[in-house]
């Protein structure tokens, strides 16, 4: 990774070019997978995330199995070549153990897993280039695999980092605030409701700018669930006219 | 960390929550007894063995030398590793660390390395060649609810027992820590929000937060856990509850 | 890779070939709808998307510093490695890469290094001591079958759209690839010869053979699979499909 | 470790001041976990050793169930900061694995195991710090610890070991003279039928000095059988007074 | 491993004295263990290696069982002392696991494995000593072995391997052949179809070399059948005369 | 190793040892036929094949040049690794070495290391920086009971084989070994104490002995298994009969 910029925030913009509370360019598609019965892609900046469901399916071996509901899992995995610096062992780091737990926890909540007792959903999350929040565009994507692929849902689930960067108060941040900057908060939120399902953070917030960058997450989740939404539009008129 | 719960246990809990009171009679506010008692193990570094009710974590603190991380090369390295052995739980298996091992262990590292209590810095022997390594070992040796809080607090106290190790090598008169972070876990059973949940407690809520928080009342860590979600109410309480029972905590630390 | 499948889909498919048809019409010796997109990961040195059917393989390479393997103390090294990731089909499991994934990787590696398409010997820092190691990642996205002349078309593509790093030990003007294998494999069905397997086909074929040649006609690598058997003629026939279908594949590169 | 000292016996005396049929201070207690079926805390020398019983109890997966027996596993593990030199790295290493199969075999010979057919009794040896003798320190607390778990047992077993120093046999080596001595011999007797349940040696024993520590290993395990013993005695009288 | 020599073929002879179309010593001796339910024992030059076969048996766990098949299960180890370089690392290589699988598809095509739904035959092949040429030798051994044992089968399946060196077409090659000759393809073929059932190569061959190449190997097929039926015939009449 | 066994077995067993006798005719103190092939392995440095009955092990030793432990540095490496390949028993399971192999390696390591065989010191390189490693590998073939005395039996043997290496940094004559330790185990079946149990028996035995001597009678090395116990006049007895048969089985060292 390069030198460290002097300046993070210059006359109020952010070295991208972007307002404090802006995200990065945003693209998602629903259904991009063939074998998968749900999947999603999702572009935010430079991240390109890939999310597949499969099931509900049987749950093997048999004695995991809950007798009065279905099993949520979930795996976010890197791509050996996704990150700028040094290829990346395949296999599970603590790191994306971790990423794949709160990931399940953060799209638990959302899901009808009562319908299916015994089951097993499976929810797998590629990421094949990282730019800074891949959990969070990971959630995103996963949600509208899961939409994609039919899994009785009482919302969606949209997710972004929030964080502090040269002391102000920024929306998704990108490889150098994450970097440099001061804090870091990724937060999922269910937008009906506005429920948190999943929050972290690392770094250093008074406890006004905690209470600012809550306010800035729900705002950035409102915008990615919007988005969340017209990929799943497009893909249902698509099929509507496709078949 | 899952058991399976009678309805008629989660039942009870819940109807207790809602008359805001709790299994052992606590309040929602209100910790177990807390102990901590340093320096128990001589062969490491640092040691101490926190026990909040009947949770027992012991951490050790060993330092060796090795090589910096690339990336930090004027930085000495900071490792915090949990053990979740079957001795602590039946529900415990032997074997690498499972994901609750590895939230509980980046749970406290975030705890410890965010507040920058160790001065990291300062633990460079030739920059970008050799650094101090600090090994935090989390050994949870009974477990009956709240791993985090037991664990962040007996890292910390551990940190702050730890000596400086005989060896040419170590320059500085003590090992450098400045900060003291403690970390509060609230849980949400009911839609109640309450501090520092037993075992059974643990089994039947819908959410737990955790917030390391330091002197200043800034906060430097957070995890949400738990399959349900957490109101901006919630979270509220539980960051008031994180500031005001932090002091609490902080006085069994040393 | 194995499905089960049912008896009567076997017979249909069976008929079909006794025919001379496919599942979805195409001629015995034609492909799917091919497509390679170069360039998709700017992270990596050098990556390609390359699409046969509904069968989708990213690969990425990514171009690292270190030691030459002792035998070979004059050359860079290659390093091919192929995850079957559960997302590209219900009946890959997370895990280590198992015997399907790794005679993939090594087919693969194959192709590439006996045409002797890298340079290997021109990504040399210092004889003995430091080489550039190619390392070439196959991730399959979707498996709708043949992933092996998927994923060895996205590797070679992804070899010629590789770019210098920006090292200064990196003193080439272009990354040194030189040649274009192609890699064709034709499944055996009721005993007919028929290029591109899709996933159906390949759930109820005897046996595959995949053969890797270059632009002129020569082969530099062969896999037979599955658990049937090939007579001389039916491998005459695979060697004719090879390179008439490799010339057409060979278009896709770059 | 620091450099081997000249003489390991002085006038007789061993260098930590003990005589050569000496134990080093010990000290035994019975209940101190709750979630265990039963756990005993021994601290011999340096030596600080917990162990805990869990069981009989359900012996998953089904096809390693005995039908006419329950089996015994055990598993002795050293925390990454109990050892004076370099952290051990945590998770099994081939000598714990042969420690915990010895453990097992030494154990097996007092447990009725035939009272529980297809049931499984696991017990779980954790070395919080070590300083010599940890395996026979480790028998001694898990045999404590089946008994306060009710575990059905024909007897007790003590352990310790046994060894050659400058020549002398001696009881329960330390650190130093387990390093620089001539033989060490760890072994577990059930005291009642003085039947040897664990031998291992390794080192140089002439038939008379191998005769010699086999009785003073006799001794050593009568005064550990000792204090075993009081142990329990006191975790139920305390039990009886206190509840 | 030495130096490369100048020429490999001098006067039209190999190194070793050979002619193109010449097999090494070759030496098959079958029922050579007595656990195994059958088993062989293969030298050809310097290798040696020995294959077992267990079962038809019972296939744990059940649900792997094919309910109208048997499945046919590989693995090719090589012993750590067995290659002239380097110690090999006990365990699994990436090369060996592709070894076990193309070993498995050569040896499937000749066993009557419909005769025994859900049982699983178990072929393992230990290379004790390599000189090129393990796998297509295992294969052979494996052959040998599972006729040995009484396994149900079409044929046998002989195995070796051609080459070019020096731009010679040559069998079996040696190990300076295979390290540095040009091309190298294993094969195995079930002798009375003359059908392939095992095909790998690497290196160039151009088509006419390649059509030369398969007849030489055929021919060579022929010879190590040919040895096989001996071996076997050599081991029925040892024990009508033995027992 | 452990086999289910049918009670008749079991009880037949046990009674001829009551009646001293055993399954195959032999005394109690009387081995099968023991047979041993050195320098079958022309690749490794030594090798032999021990036959004992019909248990076969074979033995390979390897050197080559590595680091020294940091607390011996003057001093070379021995390692002794057994594997317990399925090709040797339908009980064996693929896979990492599991607590009988890795028992086997340790108790034949402790026999040749406790009795100084090889002379260690003189294998050294550069001291505290390059030495010599000795690897030993056990690699049992056929499993017909008593792996560990064929074992032991076979690595001696292989150790005597040992060449030294081509290899400049090598400045020796031979390879320094000097002693011949030797292991008899001892299986205690229905009270009774008989040498060199074969399969059946250790399937019935309540515990076993196994005892290193060298030529001067003194002990180097024990191991008790199984999951009986051991009378102090047992012990007597396997001590006994390690000495006398030691005596026999060193003849066919070398």
């Amino acid at each position: 990774m390069e030198e460290k910029p002097e300046k993070l925030i210059v006359n109020g913009k952010r070295l991208d070019g972007r307002e404090p509370g802006e995200l990065r360019p945003l693209k998602i598609q629903a259904g991009v997978l063939k074998r998968a019965d749900g999947s999603a892609y999702v572009e935010l900046g430079g991240n390109k995330i890939l999310a597949a469901v499969y099931g509900p399916r049987e749950f093997h071996p048999r004695h995991l199995q809950q007798p009065t509901t279905a099993t949520l899992r979930c795996r976010y995995n890197m791509a050996p070549f996704s990150v700028s610096d040094e290829r990346k062992r395949p296999g599970p780091s603590r790191r994306s153990i971790e990423i794949s737990k709160v990931t399940r926890e953060a799209l638990e909540p959302v899901v009808f897993l009562e319908q299916y007792p015994r089951a097993v959903i499976d929810v797998f999350i590629e990421v094949l280039q990282a730019d800074a929040g891949t959990r969070t565009a990971g959630i995103t994507a996963a949600s509208v695999a899961m939409a994609d692929g039919g899994i009785p849902m009482r919302d969606l689930v949209a997710s972004v980092a929030v964080g502090k960067v040269d002391g102000t108060i920024v929306l998704d941040l990108n490889k150098y605030e994450d970097q440099y900057g001061e804090a870091d908060m990724p937060i999922a939120m269910l937008p009906r409701k506005k429920e948190i399902s999943l929050m972290q953070m690392d770094g250093n917030f008074t406890p006004e700018e905690f209470r600012q960058a809550i306010e800035l997450a729900i705002l950035g989740c409102e915008k990615i669930y919007e988005a969340q939404r017209e990929a799943l539009e497009k893909k249902y008129s698509a099929n509507l006219g496709g078949e | 960390m899952q058991e399976i719960v009678s309805s008629v246990k989660r039942n009870y809990i819940a109807d207790l929550a809602r008359q805001r009171k709790r299994v052992d009679g606590r309040g929602l506010d209100q910790y177990r007894e807390i102990s901590v008692e340093p320096g128990l193990i001589e062969n490491a570094d640092g040691s101490a063995l926190a026990k909040i009710g009947n949770t027992q974590v012991l951490v050790g603190v060993k330092l060796q030398k090795g090589e910096p991380y690339p990336d930090t090369p004027e930085s000495g390295v900071l490792i915090v590793n949990a053990e979740l052995v079957p001795l602590a739980s039946p529900t415990f298996e032997p074997g690498p660390p499972d994901e609750n091992a590895i939230e509980l262990a980046r749970v406290v590292d975030r705890g410890i390395r965010e507040s920058q209590a160790i001065e990291l810095e300062k633990l460079v022997i030739t920059p970008g060649e050799e650094v101090w390594i600090v090994f935090v070992d989390i050994h949870v040796l009974d477990q009956d609810g709240n791993l985090i809080d037991t664990s962040a607090l007996a890292a910390i106290s551990a940190l702050w027992n730890t000596k400086p190790p005989k060896d040419e090598d170590w320059k500085l008169k003590k090992f450098p820590i400045s900060k003291n972070p403690v970390t509060v876990t609230t849980a949400k059973i009911n839609g109640e929000m309450m501090v520092d949940p037993c075992l059974d407690e643990e089994s039947v809520m819908e959410a737990r937060i955790s917030m390391a928080t330091t002197e200043d009342g800034n906060i430097c860590a957070i995890q949400k856990g738990g399959s349900g979600t957490l109101t901006l109410q919630d979270i509220d309480k539980a960051y008031e509850l994180a500031v005001t029972k932090a002091d609490e905590l902080r006085k069994y630390v040393k």
